[in-house]
């Protein structure tokens, strides 16, 4: 990203928030003082720093999967059904064989998650294929879909006997909860981000498939013409897309939750689309776009403590930096031409 | 001005020190130039002098940075294409501005003022009442998509009459007819011309100019470097060297090369569009398909090249089977295929040139499954020079470059692999003389070592660089023979239009 | 209690549910005639609903709030006008956003108003046709935007097809440059498209919050938008096929309830999957063999902006 | 220092928005109640998600010095174990849970007997029979409630049968509504719900049938089919805990309030009552106030006719909370 294209985003950025602090000031809370509540409550200490990046993982992790959908321009907004399933996965994985040390079944619930997210992904992928399906409809209506099944479950057959009847399965055994770094409060799911972005970057970058699905994405008609494996990127895409998803939930029933239950779903995928396009599918800007959109969201609770802002103004702050970039993508376009060395 | 100038009556339209430019570049600097009724002027230039931009600007679309435009005498500024249609102004753009999905007549009323409902029987009549007078057959009741290239051209002028344009602007109308439909077009520029209009049009086509212009005004890196009288120029060789500004070998060179071995089969091939298709092509030749656009030359061009399954017969490449082949030939497959469309279809617009370098060239550079970026970045570089696209970037987009570049550049990427069966549709479709002859010179040199079909419209290109001629109509080869047999050559307008040889 | 006793309520509700998802399927239709690809329609239902509510809650005129949810759908939809046409973003991502922030700014400024209820609509027999049997019960004794609604896809169908000002607007969505060759101005076209567009769909989220209940909470429309974006690809962008395909979705919301209501076993999480799921077959079915197609060509597709 | 002048800080997580009714208005009503006085003061946190934002929002509040916190949904039990195993000199109090520690305690209220009367209501008013009854999350908590309702109803009107609909929503008054709808369409004449909107009461008055509100009284929003409803009324108790903390006579364990300390009861019933209805259910009040009437006590049948509870045995405390099967009357699936 150039200099140019760096400016205009914060400049978007800055002018999101400056709505918001007229929306604060509207309801006659202190707009400056609140933008330093928000900040302080996600970046003002130690905790609330961890805090973040235990929350930028999985919103990372789903993010990264989108951003590969999207480098093909598929439409994958079924992240959030993908998480879900990916989280089921785990939990099957681990009451299937919940007698095996920590370092078997941990991979082997990474393997049964990714392979979920990925199932799911695959459907939208098919349909599209063989029936023509718009995926943008098919991936939204699987979420709902997935947060159903999830719910059957919980509901029904893997309900924990003990918990007096409330839907959630049981606790995880110690030997299915992914680990902290160090002394610090940070899980290893931190180095599932590091090693999946990295891999993606290079596969981005500098793979033939990557290439391809740069191209792909750009003009189907193209992509035709120069014999892509148009189909097989498109399964591709929707398997990774849905395994980098699976992962996310994976993180969060083993870490967060250590069970799976209906409430495991928060909106992560949504939320991870906002964080692709601001980072304009590149993996390290995601990383640090996850970082600051899981701020928006812990600093909001600070915010909501102290001065009682409705827990929605995060949401709105994500809608309105999410839109004012877009339109800021305008300047980039006809302003910022990118010109690179000759 | 001169004295010649001060005698002609008033100008229709004058435009005076017009300039434009994008950024850095200049398409028009300080053009002045006047448009008289009743006459026919011919814009001529080289790809990218201008001459569309400086239409653009006239028909309102574009908005100058200098200069101004007088109509009948009175200053007009022609700030909407609105304002430019009210003033009696109206182009045909070289991309029809057609919409597919809608009949003839809603297309010809879709601008027009008038009440807020629509009357679709009354429009009908207008349309064929207009249609009859000028000659322009065609239904108004049908669908813009079941039209031919011809048809949708006259839709087209049919729009501008409707709205009683006094000034009627062509943008390269000639580029995607047949010899049959241009010669319709001119007796209706001839017959507007007849009526009081004026006309301009712009074409690469020199002979056609010295055919139906009245005037002729050549521009040059956006300016205006002649303007004759069409009686003024003696040859066509004489207006190519004033437009390019050195001599033009509008005849190519054709040395006769020997016959290799045999790299296209094709045996009662059968399809949608195709009927019992028999072809063979041989190293060291080429062999022209012409034929009326829309006769199965695409379905035919795709199959070859692997983009459509045959449903009936044989398709034998390089001595192997169809299915065969394209199913092991997935890397480095020695065939290259030049789309009609080069922005479309032939290259992704919103790629740099390394990136569209590498689209059909990706797998010579694969290690395993890495791409080698640095070593594409080379042998793009250098195929650009070759072939002498400008700018010679490897990181410009490809929609940043004019349409003779972009195809001087993708002729480069189909040789670079040394294919040995090449297949080029309309190579040379909308490019100036001059890159008409370096396209037309790569393709007679990549001739030594592949087999190539080229399929053009343009009879003129297929005498100058085919070694055999087959003519199609219908799905069907209606016949084969050399380029040298006079006699059939003679036949070949016939043999278009479906007439098949008697003997 | 008899199958056809059962039959006649059913229906009856699913005009009545299918209402609020025909004016957003028919506001999204018209947006995407013009080119424009409006996802937010969620969004803009719950902006509609919100307004809708606040306004008849605060003037005491239903009337007034049905107005106004859709002008505040209207300038919601704006904003994706602003930066699709205005500023040529990305119009799939820019509808999610717009999603995000409609179903934020109504939890916002709505959460204070959840659990009050406002003055809206009750149903109103229509005197002779209300009596006629079977039928009567299912159309006719409705609220009055359900009559309102029964309006609104003829005449936008024949503004479709028998008006100057569609025909323009047809044209924009196809093929833009045409358009703008024959001197029309392509953005001002899209803008009404956009526009109109979301006070339909606005009007559809007042449906919700003054006649389907006369309350407001800050999920009511609960993916209805979504289901509306749907169900234009299924009606091949014709108003006629938009009425069909909401009163059927109608039907099915209602009926699962009705399902559970006579004691099936069935878990309540796989019935209220139905919906969603049937969504997605109901597309696979009217999209296969490429039917599709009849979208509009520019669909999606941002123009450059005027010079 | 005096243990009477000390400042309390008190913390409240709701799992909804707080709103204008419902059952985080509910507790956030009971917060009021103690806000401001003596020495307390109070702050809460809104629509926080069960799983991931629990424990940290929990732990901020830990962290920011609050001295009392009360989380108020069953999903926040083990986050706020984790966090208060942390902080051994805060008291958490979790609502509708099971887990207690130390520090940690656990409170509800035995809403199953204000339903049971309103329960014997509908049972005296339904003309048809079949009572509807439309249920938020097959939960413990809503399963108790319908079958404390269906034993109320049966005990005045042997006959009644209710019929469930479940919308999984909270607060979803479109959804709420059109379930209730639903209902009536297959001929019931009483609508329960155990949701927070109106929805159902609206539905039943555009019928012209009768209504039970939750929560608060209802019948401003339907007032002429609301009969009663049943009510929460946290702010006695929050008062008790507040002061047990700040004096130090707190101590941890299971603290399940029904109708003998007021922490629910049913709302003034319609004028459309009957007295004869109103006197039978004043007497059961006056039982369960003085502990002498339990509802669910045997012989208990559940839907399959199967025994559950003989005669002579009333269920525990435990298995009141782990409820996950339907008596007797109620028609329905209890997924
Ligand atoms: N919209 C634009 N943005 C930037 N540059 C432009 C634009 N339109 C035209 N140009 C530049 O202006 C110059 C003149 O272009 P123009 O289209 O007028 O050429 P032309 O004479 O019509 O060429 P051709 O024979 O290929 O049709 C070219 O160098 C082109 O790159
Ligand atoms: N956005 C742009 N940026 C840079 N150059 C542009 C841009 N748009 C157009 N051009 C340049 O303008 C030239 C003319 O474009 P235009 O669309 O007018 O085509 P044309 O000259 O009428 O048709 P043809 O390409 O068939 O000759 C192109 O060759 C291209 O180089
Ligand atoms: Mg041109
Ligand atoms: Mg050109």
């Amino acid at each position: 990203m150039g200099w140019g294209v760096c400016l205009v985003i914060s400049g978007a950025v800055l002018f999101a928030l400056g709505i918001g602090m007229g929306m604060l000031s509207i309801q006659g809370k202190p707009p400056l003082s609140g933008m330093g509540l928000l900040l302080q409550g996600a970046f003002g200490s130690r905790w609330a720093l961890e805090d973040c990046v235990g929350k930028a993982i999985p919103i990372y992790l789903c993010s990264l999967g989108v951003a590969v959908a999207f480098r093909l321009q598929i439409w994958n907004i079924g992240a959030e059904g993908q998480f879900a399933l990916g989280a089921v996965g785990a939990a099957w994985a681990v009451y299937r064989f919940s007698a095996l040390p920590g370092w078997t079944l941990i991979p082997l619930m990474m393997l049964v998650s990714f392979a979920a997210g990925a199932f799911w992904g695959l459907i939208p992928a098919f349909l599209k294929l063989r029936m023509r399906a718009n995926e943008i409809i098919v991936t939204l209506m699987m979420n709902y879909i997935a947060v159903f099944f999830l719910d059957y479950l919980v509901y029904g057959r893997w309900k924990d006997p003990a918990s007096f009847g409330f839907p959630m399965t049981p606790t995880f055994p110690e030997s299915a909860v992914v680990g902290r770094i160090g002394g610090t409060n940070l899980n290893w799911g931190l180095l599932l981000c590091v090693v999946s972005g990295l891999i993606i970057w290079i596969f981005f970058r500098h793979t033939r498939l990557g290439f391809e699905l740069k191209a792909g994405g750009e003009s189907l008609q193209a992509a035709r013409y120069a014999r892509l494996p148009y189909e097989n990127l498109v399964v591709l895409v929707m398997v990774l897309s849905g395994g980098l998803a699976g992962w996310a939930g994976f993180i969060e029933a083993s870490v967060t939750l250590n069970r799976l239950q209906p409430s495991i779903m928060v909106g992560y995928g949504y939320t991870a689309i906002v964080v692709a396009w601001l980072a304009r599918l590149n993996p390290l800007y995601i990383g640090i776009a996850a970082f600051l959109l899981a701020g928006l969201r812990v600093g909001g609770e600070n915010l909501q403590l102290e001065i009682q802002v409705p827990a929605a103004f995060g949401e709105i702050l994500e809608g309105l930096i999410l839109l004012s970039v877009l339109a800021s993508s305008f300047f980039i376009r006809y302003r910022f031409t990118p010109r690179r060395p000759s | 001005m001169t004295e010649c100038e001060k005698n002609a009556p008033l100008p229709l339209v004058r435009l005076a020190g017009i300039g434009r430019s994008f950024g850095r570049v200049r398409a028009n600097h300080d053009i002045s130039l006047d448009i008289h009724a009743g006459r026919i002027m011919a814009l001529l230039g080289e790809n990218g002098a201008g001459k569309s931009t400086l239409m653009r600007i006239l028909a309102g679309r574009l908005q100058p940075d200098t200069g101004h435009i007088v109509i009948d005498g009175r200053r007009t500024v022609l700030s909407t294409a609105r304002t430019a249609i009210d003033a009696g102004i109206g182009m045909v753009y070289q991309h029809f501005t057609l919409v597919e999905a809608m009949t003839v007549a809603e297309n010809v009323f879709l601008g027009q003022e008038g009440g807020f409902w629509l009357h679709p029987r009354q429009m009908r009549d207008k349309v064929a009442a207009l249609a009859e007078i000028y000659q322009l057959a065609v239904d108004p009741s049908r669908r813009i998509s079941t039209l031919s290239m011809g048809e949708r051209q006259r839709v087209e002028i049919l729009k501008l009459l409707l709205r009683q344009s006094r000034v009627l602007i062509l943008d390269e109308p000639t580029a995607v007819l047949t010899p049959l439909e241009t010669e319709q077009l001119f007796k209706a520029m001839r017959r507007m011309a007849g009526q009081g209009k004026a006309v301009v049009f712009i074409s690469h086509k020199l002979s056609e100019v010295m055919a139906v212009a009245d005037d002729i005004a050549i521009l040059r890196k956006g300016e205006i470097v002649d303007t004759m009288p069409v009686a003024d120029v003696a040859s066509v060789g004489e207006l190519a060297r004033r437009m390019v500004g050195r001599e033009v070998l509008l005849q190519i060179e054709k040395n006769p090369v020997p016959c290799g071995e045999r790299v296209l089969k094709i045996r009662d091939l059968c399809s949608k569009a195709l009927k019992a298709i028999d072809l063979e092509l041989f190293q060291g030749e080429i062999l022209g398909i012409v034929g009326v656009a829309g006769n199965g030359q695409k379905a035919l061009a795709e199959i070859i090249c692997g983009l459509l399954a045959p449903e009936a017969g044989e398709v034998e490449i390089m001595g192997r089977e169809w299915g065969c082949f394209f199913a092991r030939c997935r890397t480095e497959t020695p065939l290259g295929y030049i789309p009609e469309d080069r922005l479309g279809i032939a290259t992704c617009p919103d790629l740099d040139l390394r990136d569209n370098f590498l689209l059909t060239t990706r797998y010579g550079f694969c290690r395993g499954p890495w791409l080698l970026g640095k070593a594409a970045e080379g042998k793009a570089r250098e195929t650009l020079k070759i072939f002498q696209v400008r700018p010679a970037n490897i990181f410009a987009l490809a929609r940043q470059l004019s349409g003779g570049n972009l195809q001087k550049m993708v002729l480069g990427r189909e040789f670079y692999r040394q294919p040995r069966l090449i297949v080029a549709e309309q190579p040379t479709q909308g490019l100036d003389v001059a890159a008409t002859e370096a396209v037309w010179r790569h393709l007679l040199e990549a001739r030594t070592r592949a087999g190539i079909l080229l399929i053009t419209g343009d009879l003129n290109e297929a005498l100058a660089l085919s070694d055999r001629i087959a003519v199609m109509f219908g799905g069907r080869i209606m016949d084969v023979f050399e380029a040298s047999d006079t006699h059939k050559v003679d036949r070949i307008g016939m043999l278009m239009a479906g007439i098949s040889s008697a003997a | 209690m008899t199958w056809w006793d059962m039959l006649v309520p059913l229906l009856a509700a699913a005009v009545q549910s299918g209402t609020p998802i025909l004016f957003a399927t028919l506001g999204e239709i018209f947006t995407e005639r013009a080119g424009v690809l409006n996802l937010g329609v969620e969004g803009v239902m719950l902006a509609g609903a919100l307004a809708g509510f606040l306004t008849s809650m605060w003037s005491g005129s239903p009337v007034l709030g049905f107005a106004a949810g859709g002008f505040f759908g209207a300038g919601l939809a704006g904003i994706h006008g602003l930066v699709c046409i205005a500023f040529s973003g990305n119009q799939v991502v820019s509808g999610l956003a717009l999603t995000i922030l409609g179903i934020g700014l109504a939890d916002y400024l709505g959460t204070p108003f959840i659990g009050q209820s406002a003055p809206g609509f009750v149903p109103v027999p229509i005197p002779g046709l209300s009596e006629i049997p079977a039928v009567g019960a299912i159309l006719f004794r409705q609220d009055p935007l359900v009559y309102v609604s029964y309006a609104v896809p003829p005449l936008m169908w024949l503004f479709f097809r028998n008006t100057r000002w569609g025909l323009r607007l047809r044209s924009v969505g196809e093929y833009p440059h045409a358009a703008a060759a024959a001197g029309l101005n392509v953005s001002a076209f899209r803008w009404a498209g956009v526009l109109v567009g979301g006070f339909l769909c606005g009007l559809g989220g007042a449906y919700l919050s003054l006649a389907y209940t006369h309350l407001w909470t800050s999920g009511l429309s609960a993916g209805r938008g979504w289901i509306a974006v749907a169900l234009v690809i299924f009606a091949f962008w014709h108003p006629g096929r938009a009425v069909l395909g909401a009163y059927f979705f109608g039907g099915v919301m209602a009926f699962q309830f009705r399902l559970q209501a006579t004691g099936t076993h069935i878990p309540s999480s796989l019935l209220l999957m139905l919906p969603y799921a049937l969504t997605v077959l109901v597309l696979v079915f009217s999209s296969w063999r490429g039917r599709g197609d009849r979208a509009p060509a520019f669909l999606g597709v941002n123009t450059e902006p005027a010079e | 220092a005096d243990k009477d002048d000390k400042e309390m800080k008190v913390g409240f997580v709701y799992v909804s928005p707080v709103g204008d009714a419902g059952y985080s208005y509910a507790h956030d009503m009971g917060r009021k109640f103690i806000d401001g006085k003596d020495g307390v003061t109070t702050a809460f946190v809104e629509a926080v998600a069960e799983g991931p934002d629990a424990e940290r929002v929990i732990l901020n509040m830990a962290r920011k010095g609050y001295d009392l916190i009360f989380a108020t949904s069953y999903g926040y039990m083990d986050p706020m174990l984790k966090v208060a195993q942390k902080f051994p000199d805060i008291v958490f109090m979790h609502c509708s849970g099971f887990k207690a520690a130390a520090n940690m305690g656990n409170y509800f209220g035995r809403m199953y007997q204000a339903r049971y009367l309103t329960g014997m209501v509908a049972g005296g008013m339904t003309r048809s029979n079949t009572l509807g009854y439309v249920a938020a999350f097959p939960i413990p908590e809503v399963i108790r409630g319908i079958n404390a309702f269906t034993l109320g109803a049966r005990a005045v009107n042997p006959d009644a049968v209710v019929r469930v609909v479940w919308t999984k929503t909270w607060y979803d008054p479109a959804t709420e509504k059109e379930a209730a709808k639903s209902l009536l369409d297959t001929g019931a004449d009483v609508i329960a719900q155990h949701q927070d909107s109106p929805g159902p009461q609206e539905a039943a008055q555009e019928r012209g049938v009768y209504a039970i509100g939750y929560n608060t009284d209802m019948s401003a929003f339907a007032p002429k089919a609301h009969l009663t409803a049943a009510v929460w009324n946290w702010g006695p108790f929050y008062k008790e805990m507040t002061d047990a903390v700040r004096n130090g006579t707190w101590k941890s364990g299971a603290y399940w309030y029904g109708m003998d300390k007021g922490i629910v009861d049913i709302s003034p019933m319609a004028d459309v009552v009957p007295e004869r209805v109103r006197a039978r259910v004043a007497a059961v009040k006056a039982e369960l106030i003085a502990g002498t009437f339990a509802p669910f006590s045997g012989e208990l049948r559940d839907q399959s006719g199967v025994v559950r509870i003989p005669a002579g045995k009333s269920m525990t405390d435990a298995e009141l909370l782990g409820m996950d099967w339907f008596v007797e009357g109620v028609v329905g699936s209890t997924q």
